[in-house]
């Protein structure tokens, strides 16, 4: 199977939950992670925009792992318990398998419906054969005239202007904030961390091309404890 | 072999969906059947829909067979096009509006009023006779003019242009 | 008062010659009928071409009746048409059905579900006339909200909306 035979990165992962079995109310995070990833990494994208949203799913799964992972605090508070880092993926999963299983139904139809033939009358036919009649049997000058007016009174108001809010992000900003928190924590960063559920695709997209930059030039280092353990980022001293 | 009435099903289904007539030939071809069956298939259908109750009818014209509907019900179908014949959209109205009070006019300067695309009203306004190309205007490109056309003027009861209620008054109201 | 033999008739070439489906309305206005003597006759009627012999039958679909030929005899109609049947891809598919159960639904709300761009799948619906703009949203940017058309109905053979099978019906099937 080609990532191109998938519609997207849900349908990526319910193709992953079918295959092994799962319990979507219970996803395996690490395992469905790593298949997850070899079909990216096997992929030739051809279409940034389509691969884009796998790699920003990437990400999303990459934090669910890595909150999975991380020790609860010793101070945990009660309330916090039985929050489970899967909950919105599992929703989204779930709300998307029933548009799929809709979308099936729809096929079912429309194969019905192709076997299925209407006459194929050109009306502008018909309508040629009874002649041209008047077409604005119901309108008057006047109204042609109110109309006019409505033209020129609407050409002398302003535009409306809605303003649109957009996040703007530059990859030079975003740098500088990441520097600064290293700055203040000195055991480094957690690079899940960096991308919290609900962060925009642009900030992910952003943040990880600022920390591309930062590795480039030598200004931060990552560790990480072992293959699939948790990545930190820390600052680059000058005299490594 | 087919049954008798689902050859007829089948020559009934061929016959609704075509729009030119069908030959006796073209039939038997078609479901691989003996043309002397296809002609008693059609000829039986003929006579079926002769009948009072039906609306429409299959006619031998030259080439062939064709379902058509019975003279006599020429005015209701006439009736059911008919909307289609006098309704002006609103998007046209408006369209119409100011060619009647800006012509001669290119299409883009009506673009620059209204704001949007008027390819196709423009092309629907001189389809209905409403307007017409009044000749190019000198300038790059050289765009073609348009203006109200001789049945403009029927059709809303005006002798000439200078009927029209005048923007002069449009001001005064205003004011 | 029109005798019911000819009320027949006409009601039947008013649906022999249209494309799109009629409703009782339509036609009991076009007739100036009484609407019940007309759903009366248009039932008559989708009694009578469902009997073996006729090669096409009157549906209800897209909130009026249509004559359709019968899904059996496809491969012949084929045969005269070679037509080129062309089916939505599946993300058409899975884009519309989002639609049809989220209606009124921005192209945002709808990439959220989907979790990909639906950009030029939007287009391509609506081009096909299969979705339209309903309007505007509330709020920043003002976004175009979607819904199903008629021809939506039309093209999956639905009577209205409420044929489609409902999500909670769809979700019980998963467990």
């Amino acid at each position: 199977m080609r990532l191109e035979n998938f519609e997207g990165p849900l349908d990526l992962l319910l193709h992953l939950i079918e295959k092994n079995e799962i319990d979507i109310y219970d996803i395996p995070i690490a395992k469905i992670t790593d298949q997850y990833l070899t079909y990216i990494n096997e992929a030739k994208f051809l279409d940034l925009d389509f691969a884009s949203e796998f790699l920003v799913m990437a990400a999303t799964l990459l934090a669910i792992k890595a909150k999975m992972l991380l020790p609860k605090p010793v101070k945990v508070i009660d309330e916090d318990e039985g929050e489970d880092p899967r909950e919105e993926l599992v929703i989204r999963l779930i709300e998307y398998k029933q548009y799929k299983e809709a979308a099936s139904i729809l096929r079912t139809r429309e194969k019905e419906m192709t076997k299925v033939f209407t006459r194929n009358f050109d009306e502008a036919q018909i309508i040629k054969k009874f002649g041209p009649g008047n077409p604005v049997e119901n309108l008057t000058v006047h109204d042609l005239f109110q109309t006019f007016k409505v033209i020129l009174e609407k050409a002398s108001e302003p535009e409306p202007i809605y303003e649109i809010s957009r996040e703007k992000i530059s990859i030079r900003e975003c740098m500088v904030n990441i520097m600064e928190a290293l700055s203040v924590s000195k055991k480094g960063l957690v690079f899940t961390d960096l991308f919290p559920l609900g962060t925009s695709r642009l900030r992910i997209i952003v943040t990880f091309l600022a920390l591309l930059e930062l590795i480039k030039l030598n200004r931060i280092r990552f560790m990480q404890s072992g293959s699939f353990g948790r990545i930190v980022i820390f600052i680059r001293d000058d005299e490594e | 072999m087919l049954f008798l009435d689902e050859t007829k099903a089948i020559v009934e289904s061929l016959l609704f969906v075509s729009n030119e007539p069908l030959s006796i030939k073209q039939l038997s071809e078609i479901i691989n059947i003996n043309p002397d069956i296809t002609q008693r298939i059609v000829e039986d259908l003929q006579a079926e829909y002769t009948k009072n109750y039906h609306g429409f009818h299959l006619i031998e014209v030259a080439e062939g067979f064709l379902f058509v509907t019975k003279p006599e019900y020429d005015l209701y179908i006439q009736k059911l096009f008919k909307p289609q014949l006098s309704t002006l959209s609103h998007a046209a109205l408006e369209t119409l509006a100011i060619i009647a009070y800006k012509q001669p006019i290119t299409r883009s300067e009506i673009e620059l009023i209204r704001g949007v695309k008027v390819d196709k009203i423009v092309n629907t306004l001189v389809e209905k006779n409403l307007i017409e190309e009044l000749g190019r205007k000198e300038g790059p490109g050289r765009p073609i003019v348009y203006g109200t056309t001789k049945d403009f003027l029927k059709y809303f009861g005006l002798k000439d242009l200078s009927q029209l209620p005048s923007l002069e008054n449009l001001k005064h109201q205003e004011e």
